[in-house]
């Protein structure tokens, strides 16, 4: 059975055919590739299809979310399984906004303007983290109210460490 | 003469000035703060003292602690890089007070050239152009008078102005007074002083520096120009030399003055005179840079001369053995930046740990850097990973070696601008060396919307992450159904894997 | 004009080929063996080809493979780097039959110089210096003749001898007879032919090559020299350009003669005259090398010429654009070659997996290389991981950058000619400049025997291994206490506390 | 109580007097050392002591033999433990030689000159190896008998693998 991939904006149906060792054998879209398929450092692929060499660089964010790039190029590539799939649905039940405020990048909490129980109107700054010298604010699209926050001011935080829990 | 010198900085400089300090026999002493312990300057130091918290008003700025640590180790010159305390008076006083050579110039030079207005009254006494303008005024009719002689189009800045306010451009004739009243007005409330003044308004202009040296017996030499129009928010991303857009006849008139504008301040050390030149040539003094140029590079390459070694050999008083009519430009350089951001997500900067670096090599390729595989970028200073340098005897080659290098240079685990660089090296304007400050605005849709994806390469991605996410599931079901026993030999051998 | 090169190699040379290529927009194409799958240059490559097992003698060195490879991708060109097919006529000529233009001479030149006594010949009716000797001789009276003539010491060598066999060294008159008796009765028991040769014995002569270029209209020019004279059994470890020995006249009459060399055979190309020199400054052709030579680098450096550029333009048909007269050696460059190799254990070769690499960085250097951390350099190939070449205004400064460089790189994983090479750095024999092909034999306590250990550096490894080992015990410990239970988890956690 | 570790020829006696996170006290034979060690890189440790900042590098041969890299100096470490000081005991009762034969280096098994059960005599060659074109032979130095061989001609072999047991 075919599995579901995203790509950027594109929605592929791919399925290995066979596969011995490096050599692997994959339809996408109904296209079929023989691809010698090695990692030659840790998330980093060799890649010839055809005697073309590709090279290819992957980070994980999560088990079936990736980036890839390419020369020049990067991709969002996520895998979607029946789990994605389920949290995807929900996802779209509960409006744009997620529930959990996160910073993209890693960085250090320089203020917090809500405390537990504020309500919070559409377009107000909950937090503002900096990171390399720029701060950033984090707003909420819609009122709100704020359920939890999980940092201070001052804190070191992590890339999609959660911040502010809203609801 | 010196031996030892301690490097009041971090990053790519602190390394390429120790990499000058080796060479000449000399220990180098590292600073660092809490965040940089495993950072690549510590290990390369022969000694390294540890200054205090992450943020650089706590370790890197403090002056007391810099002095501190170069009493304590012996350090007999301190070198300050770029950045940081490079341009602080007050630092080269404290040093000279101290006893400890100050690697850079004296304290009046720096704050001379550190005011603008000082600076600019002393270029015009020493005859060096500066953009047309006018002292400080109060009276409207005055600032009208001085606009009309000036001509159209000027700025109208407040003189205890900052951050834009206070500001005005003025381009048609029927706005001067309504500006000047506006500019005025905003400088009472936003500093309770309305005086201003006027300076010519240069529209995109190129942006050109000169490198100069400068002994302590009085010689002053310059090393040629360096071309930065290439700008992002005032921040130079490419830089080049010679400029496409000079003639000799212009090169020797400015060098002329560059050389005039150091000798003013009794400038000793490396220091750089910053123009701006508009379409036609015209060129004016904007800046004198009392410090070695994060650029200087490029004027290494196609000169032939170590900077940091010239610094420290003037810092011991020698004379510069450099004559200004032996110099020559050697064929074409060109230096990019390589910053850890994001230019897809406007140029957001993207620490993190280095997963894997691969540096390019070859020939006609230099590279300054100092991060390696597992250093984490830490948040607290500017995100620049290293610079890349290529020379080539002709600027088309260059272009084609920097493309070549850009695309052999690959880091994981944090966003570069390499994207974005090799981008510019393929921008039309670029390649035939026709750009000013205005070129990243002008071309910014070529640049930030590269060829539209082929669907084949797209393909070699899905397949990358998808046997990637095969064999990770498989890897998972294998250790599960084991149920942990001889989890470690298996982890062992899983972790040799993954890895190579 | 050539669109797309097969490049008929591995390692570092492959790589720097196929950088060229990229800086020209012409398409690479890798070949590989077995072994090779991961290697650097199917990777940098635009295209690849699998062309069979491991050893050479079953991939690289066949020529239906390569052929084939070309024929399957289009190839117009085939460059053969150095080695494996790179001096093979035959192959040249196989080129030429299936319409791929072989990047290298014609032929006959490479036929020509690749039999001693054919090229010996050929530069004595060029008037090129050769090593006083005689041709071939059958008689002893003959023999004793000769030798008279030539004057002791000598060399008595048998024609058909191979190894060491048929070889005699006759520094004293009294021993002439029982020397040449013993040279044919060994060649004759050895090769069942007792012809034997006269050459004069040069005693520990300097190796100096000059760099040539020639192109299909005839025209020769040659690159200045490279001193070579640091050798390990024949094997060149350390080069450098220009020659300490040279003085410009001899260099003058050295590159003519080079020059008439290569005109000698039409060549066109890149090539390398090889002469042996003595102390006096006498020279004689040694040998010519019809392909790209490992240690070109340094001559690209200090001339600002691109070698393999000017192969590939010379293989278009192109005229030469470089002038003998506008040509001029600007500073001084060395290189180092560095092997996977112990020279604590007689330079055993030390293959295995590269664990980290730091490359050295900065101003003047040029690295090489082609390996990268989690490579496993293999077994069936040249050691040879890398080239690292160093640019100075003077050679002091050079020797310096280059203990710089050699002190900053560092590979963990296998062991390296690195220290060896620092060592070099720092005999006074190399330092003054006052070395020739015995240099290593002469300064080899020097060279094996570092200083004495320091106890406190003992101290500082005693310190980092027995803090590993203590941490490694607790990790273990600590792995078997959770009893496997969420052992994936655990596994991770400290997978990425070892690698960070 | 102190360790013993050998370092080449020397033999010291190591304690550590206390430690505090990267910040380890430690004694060599009698001498204190206040060191700040960090791995920066696997295997690659970074020390500080008395502000002199030194690179170490370390290969681990097992779990407490090392090959140690200093600037251009390379040192043998072995961790003296109760388990190594029996195993040496033994050996020095076994002669010099191992009782197993193997190539400090990868490579490629070339010819096998002996089989199971010959006699073979003092310098007679067992075994040739190839790596990188350059080939080993590996001689007995006493009479012997071979009991095994684990290899066959054409055989990859990894650096300090068994090839053949003598008894």
């Amino acid at each position: 059975m075919p599995t579901e991939i995203n790509i950027n904006d594109r929605n592929a149906l791919v399925e290995v055919l066979s596969r011995d060792g490096d050599k692997v054998s994959i339809s996408i879209d109904g296209k079929k590739y023989d691809a010698d398929v090695v990692m030659v450092e840790e998330g980093v692929y060799s890649i010839i299809i055809d005697n073309k060499s590709h090279n290819i660089e992957l980070i994980r964010t999560d088990n079936k979310n990736y980036k890839v790039n390419t020369y020049a190029k990067s991709y969002d590539v996520e895998i979607v399984d029946a789990e994605s799939k389920y949290l995807k649905s929900r996802q779209r039940d509960d409006g744009d906004e997620e529930a959990v405020m996160s910073s993209p990048m890693p960085g250090k909490i320089v203020r917090i303007l809500v405390k537990v129980g504020d309500k919070v109107k559409a377009g107000d700054t909950v937090i503002i983290v900096s990171a390399m010298k720029m701060e950033s604010e984090y707003k909420v699209k819609k009122d709100r109210i704020i359920k939890d926050i999980k940092v201070k001011e001052g804190d070191t935080i992590q890339a999609d460490q959660p911040l502010v829990v809203i609801e | 003469m010196i031996k030892k010198v301690l490097i009041a900085n971090r990053g790519e400089i602190a390394l390429r000035v120790m990499r000058s300090c080796r060479e000449m026999g000399i220990t180098s002493v590292a600073v660092f703060s809490e965040s940089d312990r495993r950072s690549m300057h510590v290990r390369y130091a022969d000694e390294a003292y540890f200054i205090g918290p992450s943020p650089s008003a706590e370790s890197y700025l403090v002056i007391d602690k810099i002095i501190d640590a170069a009493k304590q180790s012996g350090a007999d010159a301190i070198h300050p890089g770029y950045g940081f305390l490079s341009e602080n008076a007050e630092f080269a006083d404290r040093c000279k007070k101290e006893g400890i050579i100050f690697i850079g110039p004296s304290s009046y030079a720096i704050k001379t050239m550190g005011d603008k207005i000082t600076a600019r009254k002393t270029m015009v006494d020493a005859g060096v152009p500066v953009v047309p303008g006018s002292e400080m005024i109060t009276d409207e009719k005055d600032a009208i008078k001085k606009i009309k002689e000036i001509g159209l189009p000027v700025m109208v800045k407040a003189t205890a102005g900052g951050g834009g306010k206070g500001m005005r451009l003025v381009t048609k004739e029927k706005d001067i007074v309504s500006s000047l009243r506006a500019a005025q007005s905003e400088a009472r409330a936003a500093f309770g002083n309305d005086a201003i003044y006027i300076e010519k308004y240069i529209k995109s202009p190129h942006h050109i520096e000169f490198q100069i040296l400068g002994d302590t017996h009085g010689n002053v030499i310059h090393l040629f120009e360096r071309e930065c129009s290439v700008q992002r928010r005032h921040q130079k991303v490419v830089e080049e030399t010679p400029s496409p857009l000079m003639t000799p006849e212009v090169r020797k008139e400015m060098g002329d003055f560059a050389v005039a504008a150091a000798k003013a301040v009794n400038y000793s050390g490396a220091g750089t005179i910053e123009f701006i030149v508009d379409e036609k040539l015209n060129y004016y003094f904007l800046e004198m840079n009392t410090r070695l140029q994060v650029e200087h590079p490029i004027t290494e390459r196609v000169v032939g001369v170590d900077l940091v070694k010239q610094q420290i050999n003037i810092a011991n008083g020698l004379e510069l053995e450099l004559k200004q009519d032996e110099l020559r430009q050697y064929g074409h350089a060109i230096e990019c930046r390589i910053y850890a951001e994001d230019p897809e997500n406007n140029f957001m900067p993207s620490p993190g740990v280095i997963r894997h670096i691969t540096e390019p090599l070859g020939l006609g390729v230099r590279h300054d850097g100092y991060v390696y595989e597992g250093f984490e970028i830490p948040i607290y200073y500017d995100p620049l990973i290293s610079k890349l340098i290529v020379w080539a005897g002709t600027r088309e080659e260059a272009i084609a070696r920097m493309k070549r290098a850009l695309y052999a240079y690959k880091i994981t685990g944090v966003k570069t601008s390499i994207p974005f660089l090799n981008r510019i090296m393929e921008t039309a304007d670029f390649v035939k060396g026709k750009y000013n400050t205005n070129f990243i605005e002008k071309n910014s849709e070529f640049l930030m919307f590269p060829d539209k994806h082929e669907v084949k390469v797209e393909d070699v991605a899905i397949i990358a992450a998808y046997v990637d996410y095969l064999d990770r599931l498989n890897l998972q079901a294998d250790v599960h159904s084991k149920n942990g026993q001889n989890s470690w030999k298996n982890c062992g051998r899983r972790l040799s894997f993954n890895r190579f």
